[in-house]
């Protein structure tokens, strides 16, 4: 296996494509960044994270919950205030609308811990190392 | 100025937040404590044994609870209630020997109660009685009881879930005035 | 020169700051300490003996602690701004404040979700608001907007909370590597095992995004579920449809103001000057220039429409306003949020610091009064002319607004010394963007 | 005859908690107590008893029947058709429960020690008294005995004791004696008397100075009648200041204090010649006659008023003149009684609404001419023992006489009484009587009548009534006498009545007896002769301090009970501590806002009292209600021996003191939001504007009408529902914070005219409540008979709801409401815990409610049409307050809704409140 660090983005960014070009096939190479760099990932060509399933999924449950709680409540014990009709959606429209924010968030959330395996024992050992610098690895066949 | 920095204001920082967590869970904890709880079968002065007189004797409950037909409460009898019987009868027991003894020191028993409301609630026998609604509903098998105990919850959410199952009203002012 | 110089100049800096304790931040500590254990003290003294230790009485139900929440909520308010409106408009400038913004956010949620139960005559059945199943089989009403106020709030404190840790999960890191010893430990596992690979960055940027997607709509709702509180009801000067832009924007106004408040100091005494530059400085003041606009032109409409509108009791609350006995407060709202912002029409000013800390101090002073008027005035005036009067806070009400203002910088100066301040990976970023630019003609 | 048993339990003696009956613990919820034996037949734990009494709050004698819950009186109300009230209870009678639980009330009798009071033991006391007495009589020293005005059986027991004791019963002491009509009565008529009048006939009805609702003789039977005039009746009233009478008067005139002579004389000369009882010659020839002109002139009035009033007082078919009070507490006030006596006569009212036959009994009552005598006596050392009873001579005499050293003279001095005050400060021995509702006693009012008091409370001290204080005393001076008071009643009842009689006087509370008086005829040389007497002197320009009655303390012998400072004077919404009314006008001359501190002199005399604006208010006319001076200020009429009320030339002067004074309006006008539209058109009803279907009400719809023309604003209903609903009494600091918690209020309104409008204000219970969907958690609700719920024990307090209650009458717990022992026994079992932090309003008096579906569904039957009366109505003098259902279309309430011109308060907020308001059948001229 072969290790490249690089201290700017372009040079790193010019040796990825590089190598890619040069038939490396992406799953054999690992990258290390200090910080977010798109164009990694397209030259890698992978496509974006599962992470937006995940806030869809909360954000619908999200917006079920709210609907569900507020007009359960009210038809399990249906109480006259203002002369108001028992089921009253535009408040319980709100009600979902702040469940659906909530549970997206909280499900994009936990989507990429999934997804980015975190918290992971690794990376909490003493010795983990975390780049200020670029770091491009690409593994050899014994790698797999 | 720098080897001290850090720890004294890790705890500085860690002192401040402790407390202000503690302080709110030691609210948290008053709050669960903040409820007057009554013993479930407290003892009496006189362990009146229920099982023998509603339970073997078959005395009916209105016999000696005379009041709770016609009164929000169904009030305990009067000690001369229990004389009527027991210038005569068990004179041996020593709980009849008790009774007697109040009896003659002209002094009034003073029950522990077991079925008990909180202020808010207003409960009536009378109502319940009449409409058939049979003591041990909510009352238990007193019948079979040596010592009072309660066995019903006695909460809201028992009370309205007969109320709706017997189509009694569930207004709140039905209960709370 | 090449990003990771200069960036890790940043993480020295930032992380460096860690370390120092002036007195200075010593002394804010004792001093911010003191005054939030007052507010649970008085706090203690209000459920012990009543809210009749208040100055509260027959017309006027709410006031100064109302008064808190609604101010401290709108101070969060900011905090989402920067970090999240701001970057999916990619605005750079917001790298200098955005974690303090945030931390801001979190810390002024907190304190702001004390005053409604502090103001609650019976405290101690808060529970009766939250929706679980009970035994007695009776939920919390979601036609009224407390619970609404419930639910927004909750929810805007997760996802901030939320937003502010993820943001900062990549910095945790950078700090376990400068702390030796059981710090590092804990900045390791706070950082999740953060290791920056690529996997982890695609992941971190989809869900940075979808927390900024999520978090924008909230600045505009919760504080406008916060105005529904009054706008709901029928009392005159509360029952207007103009209050949920009218409060957003006054939020983002004070929010901003906060955030200059806050961060100028903060630059100065953490020796961030570098990472902090006036520029940014400039376009954090165009937000507060733009809202306090916004904010000016709501109180004109707000007037206009009462005395266009056929309600006589709207008539005579905004007269009642601006001439009665609480007239020195309006003007001096009028004043701090709608006429001294306008200096930031001037270059100079926006870029002179001194003014800009000022500024910041006396347009909060001056939305705190907003939010006094706009609550006790419209109460101690409605209807009911027999029923009319007058409202003054009383030492348990003053000692309770200052505890809360403790307690928010007691939270801030912590974070300042435990956290790090600034978003040393994004600033890293910025740079390496800015120098690509550069290099690349 | 019936047996002692049945003969007590006739008379409710043993009937369920009467004073004898176990009571059991009320509020313990932990225990279960049994008692020895079954309490007496017809005690049902749990159950309320009503008692028919009577009430002893002033001299009028109403008829009051009292709730008892396990043995203690919890309620007070009106007895419905009661020859004296007629069946309200005014606010002073509603707080008579007050005194029975005050706790300063004498718990038991105290002598003087070396200059102190200290408590002593009732043999003790007598015994001391009894020697004083044996020495006095050794001495040939007669005593006296000095007491409020004492009709009926105690009467009688007085008259035979006060000479066995050697004691002189002097002429009754009462500070409001009617001295100056009994007099002029007795020289016209010979009938030293005051009238029983009949003020619900007059078409045409002057009243000068009379207060007939405050405190004229019987207040509440006398608003009665008045509301009850025919229709298109009017009534002028004319006096000095602005008293409450004079607000509900469909006309007020604004007299020149002391020019009351001219208007009566002017009037007595424009009717007699066409009067239907001609006056005879001798006296017509004596009459003044002032020009209209020079009568405008003294008294203020403008001539087209003076025209217009003569001219309907000559046209009317039923005419009354009354003067009195104020009128007549003046320098030539018994030509004023004798002018307005001429005038009922020439007017033929006199024999037809003006009764001295059937009078109000009020001859054995002296003046202050007596108690003048009675200080000479005491300095002239002539008087043995002193007795004074249920009466506070100290404070009523003139502050110049100094009566209280003047006591000195006597060799012992002792008080009867139930409170400290003035008088029986001055006493060497305090004996505690008992209230009237822990005693037996029977009254007698007024001529042909009899009222009947029974114990309904077992004495909460150690006290005793005044007939066995006497008793006792003849038996220690070794005569043989009943064994006590009790005895004495029921011997004479025995005699008196068979069985049924007896029954229907129990029941009662009270038995009329036939009165026949000779037909009053006219002396015309005594009338020619006070006619001669009648100086039309011009009155003295000026200021003038004018010394009111107070209708929420009489004379004062009620200031004690805070319950009447808590609810608030009708007029000035002033609540605790003293104060002086003052003309906007004056206000502004001398720079005084409400609340600033003036300091009133008159000659030697000064007091220091924060001043109130009061709009309706005559400029240079200041009012201070007399009650709440700590010494009489004024002087006395040597003619008659009325205390002089309306004093001239007071000094003012600002102290620069000053600060937020407890009253509760915000503002005295309406500001124009019409709560009260004026003029009221028949208004089509509203189509209702909403969104929401109308939510259906399937069994009951609880609604309530209010007459605001036959409300006077006494505040009778807002005394009763404190006491009903158990609301917290807060106290001075907490009204100056504007933290009253009263359910049901009455907002008095001024116009510009200086008219007032009087708006009863309680929960609205609207169909659409604001209140109600801003509740987080539903403890306040539409409940489906149309009540507008609080849940006490749901609420959190969040205040939201008061916030946005347009009406305000919300009222929050800011503390803990405390009642110092023993006034929390004065507590109503059928309601529910509230407290500290908890949101409680007025619902209806729903406990009031359920009872009545309770009794309903115990006799299978629906509930009836006017059985449920909240308490205000019930003690509304002058059932302005109509209760029922509206699905019922058959109900009083059904038509009063209907009826055109009826309105409800803030209706374009669309809140459709189940309170109706309307202006009953005619509208006044106001």
């Amino acid at each position: 296996m072969t290790r490249l660090e690089f201290d700017g983005r372009e040079e790193f960014l010019a040796r990825l494509r590089a190598l890619v070009e040069a038939g490396t096939p992406p799953e054999r190479i690992r990258l290390q960044m200090p910080f977010e760099v798109a164009e990694a990932a397209e030259i890698l060509g992978e496509r974006p994270g599962a992470v937006r399933f995940f806030a869809l999924a909360g954000a619908l449950a999200g917006f079920g919950t709210g609907l569900a709680l507020t007009i359960y409540s009210v038809v399990s014990f249906p109480l006259r205030v203002g002369g108001k009709p028992i089921v009253s959606l535009p408040p319980f429209l709100l009600i979902g609308y702040l469940l659906t924010i909530l549970f997206g968030s909280l499900g994009a959330f936990a989507g990429f811990l999934l997804l980015a395996r975190m918290p992971s024992p690794r990376g909490l050992a003493a010795d983990a190392e975390l780049a200020d610098r670029f770091v491009i690895v690409v593994e050899g066949e014994e790698g797999r | 100025m720098k080897a001290p920095g850090p720890t004294l204001a890790a705890k500085a920082g860690g002192l401040a937040i402790a407390g202000w967590v503690a302080a709110w869970l030691l609210a948290l904890g008053a709050l669960a404590a903040w409820r007057g709880a009554v013993p479930l079968a407290p003892a009496q002065p006189i362990a009146f044994p229920h099982v023998v007189h509603a339970g073997r004797l078959g005395l009916q409950c209105t016999f000696c609870h005379v009041n709770a037909p016609r009164s929000p409460e169904a009030t305990v009898p009067p000690l001369s209630t229990c004389m009527t019987c027991h210038e005569t009868i068990a004179l041996d027991r020593p709980e009849v020997q008790k009774l007697r003894g109040y009896v003659a020191r002209g002094e009034p028993v003073t029950w522990t109660r077991v079925h008990t409301l909180p202020d808010w609630v207003r409960f009536t026998h009378k109502r319940h009685v009449r409409a058939g609604v049979d003591c041990s509903a909510c009352h238990g098998g007193v019948a079979q009881m040596a010592r009072v105990t309660r066995v019903r919850p006695l909460t809201m959410g028992w009370c309205i879930g007969c109320h709706r199952t017997r189509g009694a009203p569930t207004d709140c002012t039905t209960c709370h005035v | 020169m090449t990003g990771t110089r200069v960036g890790s100049e940043v993480e020295r800096d930032v992380l460096g700051a860690i370390r120092r304790p002036g007195w200075r931040w010593l002394l804010g500590l004792a001093v911010s300490g003191l005054l939030a254990v007052l507010l649970h003290v008085l706090w203690g003294a209000l459920i012990v003996r009543g809210l009749g230790l208040t100055g509260l009485n027959n017309p006027v139900g709410w006031a100064v602690l109302i008064t808190n929440f609604v101010f401290w909520v709108g101070i969060a308010h900011s905090g989402t701004l920067i970090s999240a409106v701001l970057f999916l408009f990619r605005a750079r400038f917001r790298t200098s404040f955005n974690r303090s913004a945030e931390a801001m956010t979190v810390f002024a949620i907190l304190v702001a979700g004390m005053f409604p139960l502090i103001h609650l005559g019976r405290v101690w059945v808060f529970y009766f608001l939250l929706p679980y199943p009970i035994e007695r089989l009776i939920w919390p009403n979601f036609r009224s907007p407390l619970p609404w106020d419930v639910f927004a709030v909750t929810t805007y404190l997760i996802v901030s909370v939320v937003f502010f840790y993820v943001g900062m999960i990549p910095d945790l890191a950078l700090a376990r590597r400068h702390l030796p010893g059981l710090r590092g430990r804990i900045y390791a596992v706070l950082s999740l095992g953060w290791q920056g690979t690529g996997e982890q960055w695609r992941h971190y940027a989809r869900l940075y995004l979808f927390l900024a997607a999520f978090a924008t709509p909230l600045v505009a709702s919760v504080h406008s579920i916060v105005s529904w509180d009054f706008a709901v009801s029928i009392v005159p000067g509360w029952h207007t449809t103009i209050f949920a832009p009218y409060f957003v924007a006054g939020a983002i106004l004070s929010g901003t103001a906060m955030v200059l408040t806050l961060s100028i100091p903060m630059r100065r005494w953490l020796g961030l000057e570098a990472h902090m530059p006036i520029d940014h400085y400039e376009g954090i003041a165009k937000i507060l220039l733009f809202t306090s606009l916004l904010v000016g032109y709501t109180y004109v409409v707000e007037q206009g429409l009462s005395l266009y509108g056929p309600s006589p009791f709207e008539r005579d609350q905004y007269a009642f306003r601006a001439f009665g006995p609480y007239r020195g407060l309006f003007w001096l709202m009028v004043v701090c949020n709608a006429i001294l912002p306008l200096t930031l029409f001037l270059r100079r000013a926006r870029r002179s610091l001194p003014w800009l800390f000022v500024l910041g101090i006396l347009v909060n002073v001056g939305m705190w009064t907003e939010r006094f008027v706009l609550i006790v005035a419209s109460l101690s005036h409605d209807f009911d002319p027999y029923a009319w009067g007058t409202y003054s806070p009383t030492r348990y009400e003053i000692g309770i607004t200052a505890g809360s203002f403790g307690l928010f910088f007691l939270f801030f100066l912590l974070f300042s010394r435990l956290l790090p301040v600034i978003a040393i990976t994004e600033s890293k970023q910025a740079l390496a963007d800015r120098a690509g630019e550069e290099g690349t003609p | 005859m019936m047996d002692r048993r049945t003969f007590l339990h006739t008379l409710g003696l043993l009937t369920g908690g009467s004073a004898l009956s176990a009571c059991t613990p009320g509020k313990d919820r932990r225990h279960l107590v049994s008692a020895l034996v079954p309490p007496e037949d017809g005690v049902v734990p749990g159950q309320s008893v009503w008692h028919a009494t009577t009430c002893t709050e002033c001299p009028a004698g109403c008829g009051m029947q009292v709730r008892l819950r396990e043995g203690r009186p919890v309620k007070a109300e009106g007895v419905p058709g009661h020859p004296v009230s007629g069946g309200g209870l005014c606010v002073r009678g509603q707080a008579s429960l007050w005194r029975l639980y005050d706790p300063r009330r004498l718990r038991g009798p105290q002598v003087r020690d070396g200059g102190a009071l200290r408590a002593a033991t009732w043999d003790d006391a007598l015994s001391r008294v009894a020697s004083a007495l044996a020495e006095a009589r050794g001495a040939g020293r007669t005593g006296a005995y000095l007491s409020g005005r004492t009709t009926g059986a105690l009467a009688a027991l007085l008259a035979e004791s006060a000479p066995a004791l050697g004691l002189e019963w002097l002429p009754r002491f009462e500070p409001f004696s009617h001295a100056a009509i009994r007099r002029a009565n007795g020289l016209l008529f010979g009938a030293p008397e005051v009238p029983r009048l009949d003020a619900a006939r007059p078409d045409v009805l002057l009243t000068v100075g009379a207060d007939l609702l405050e405190t004229f003789v019987s207040p509440v039977g006398l608003a009665a009648q008045v509301v009850a005039g025919p229709a298109g009746r009017r009534w002028w009233h004319a006096e000095p200041h602005c008293s409450l009478t004079g607000a509900n008067a469909d006309r007020r005139l604004v007299l020149r204090a002391g020019s009351e002579p001219w208007l009566l004389a002017w009037l007595l000369a424009r009717v007699a010649p066409s009067a239907r009882r001609p006056l005879p010659p001798a006296v017509v020839a004596a009459m003044p006659r002032p020009s209209i002109a020079a009568t405008a002139e003294a008294t203020g009035v403008a001539v087209d008023a003076l025209e217009a009033l003569g001219a309907a007082l000559a046209a009317a078919k039923e005419p009354l003149v009354v003067a009195g009070a104020i009128a007549t507490a003046a320098e030539g006030g018994l030509a004023v009684a004798g002018l307005a006596a001429l005038l009922q006569w020439t007017l033929g009212a006199t024999g037809r609404t003006v009764d001295l036959a059937r009078g109000e009994g009020y001859g054995d009552v002296g003046s202050l001419l007596d108690l003048r005598a009675l200080g000479e006596r005491l300095e002239r050392g002539q008087v043995g023992v002193l007795f004074v009873a249920r009466a506070n001579p100290v404070r009523h005499a003139p502050a110049a006489w100094r009566l209280a050293g003047k006591l000195a003279g006597a060799t012992l001095r002792v008080g009867l009484g139930d409170l400290m005050d003035e008088t029986l400060r001055e006493m060497d021995v305090v004996l505690p009587l008992s209230h009237p509702l822990e005693t037996w006693e029977e009254l007698a009012p007024r001529r042909g009548l009899r009222e009947l008091l029974r114990p309904a409370a077992a004495p909460l001290g150690d006290t005793r009534a005044e007939g066995d204080v006497l008793l006792e005393l003849r038996r220690r001076a070794g005569e043989t006498v009943a064994p006590s008071y009790q005895e004495r009643l029921m011997a004479g009842w025995r005699a008196r009545y068979d069985d049924a009689a007896l029954r229907a006087y129990s029941a009662a509370g009270w038995a009329e007896e036939p009165v026949s008086g000779p037909p009053v005829g006219l002396d015309a040389g005594a009338a020619a002769e006070l006619l001669r007497g009648v100086r039309l002197s011009p009155p003295k320009p000026g200021l003038v301090l004018v010394l009111a009655p107070s209708i929420r303390s009489f004379d004062g012998r009620s200031r004690a009970l805070q319950l009447l400072e808590e609810v608030p004077d009708p007029l000035t919404t002033v609540t605790y501590g003293p104060w002086i009314s003052v003309a906007p006008g004056d206000a502004r001359r001398l720079g005084v806002a409400d609340g600033d501190e003036l300091r009133v002199t008159l000659g030697g005399w000064s007091a220091e009292l924060p001043a109130k604006l009061q709009p309706g208010l005559a400029e240079g006319v200041f009012v201070v209600q007399r009650d709440v001076l700590p010494s009489f200020p004024g002087g006395m009429d040597p003619a008659t021996g009325e205390a002089i009320c309306a004093l001239p030339g007071p000094g003012l002067e600002r102290t620069g003191r000053g600060g937020r004074m407890p009253y509760l309006s915000g503002s005295p006008s309406q500001q124009g939001r019409g709560l009260i539209p004026e003029p009221i058109h028949r208004k089509e009803t509203a189509k209702r504007a909403s969104l929401y279907p109308e939510h259906p009400h399937p069994e009951h719809r609880w609604t309530m009408a209010i007459d605001v023309s036959r409300c006077i604003g006494c505040g009778a209903c807002a005394a009763s529902c404190y006491v009903e609903n158990d609301v917290p009494v807060t106290g001075a600091r907490e009204h100056r914070l504007g933290r009253e918690m009263s359910w049901l209020r009455i907002e008095p309104f001024y116009d510009a005219a200086g008219g007032v409008d009087f708006l009863p204000i309680l929960c609205q219970q609207c169909h659409a409540a604001p209140c109600e969907p801003v509740c987080p958690v539903y403890a306040a609700y539409h409940n489906p008979e149309g009540l507008n719920v609080q849940v006490y024990n749901r609420c959190i307090g969040t205040r939201y709801c008061s916030n946005n209650c347009p009406y305000k009458v919300r009222r929050f717990n800011w503390f803990d409401p405390v009642r110092e022992a023993p006034l929390d026994l004065l507590h109503n079992p059928d309601l529910s815990a509230r407290g500290r932090g908890i949101m409680e309003k007025c619902t209806f008096c729903v406990q009031r409610i359920t009872a009545a579906r309770d009794r309903a569904k115990d006799e299978g039957r629906a509930v009836r049409d006017g059985e449920v009366v909240p308490a205000c109505a019930q003690s509304c003098p002058t059932t302005a307050i109509v209760f029922g259902d509206l699905n019922d279309a058959g109900s009083r309430i059904a038509a009063l809704v209907k009826a055109p011109g009826s309105w409800r308060v803030f209706e374009e907020l669309g809140t459709e409140p189940s309170v109706h308001y309307h202006r009953g059948g005619g509208e006044g001229e106001r």
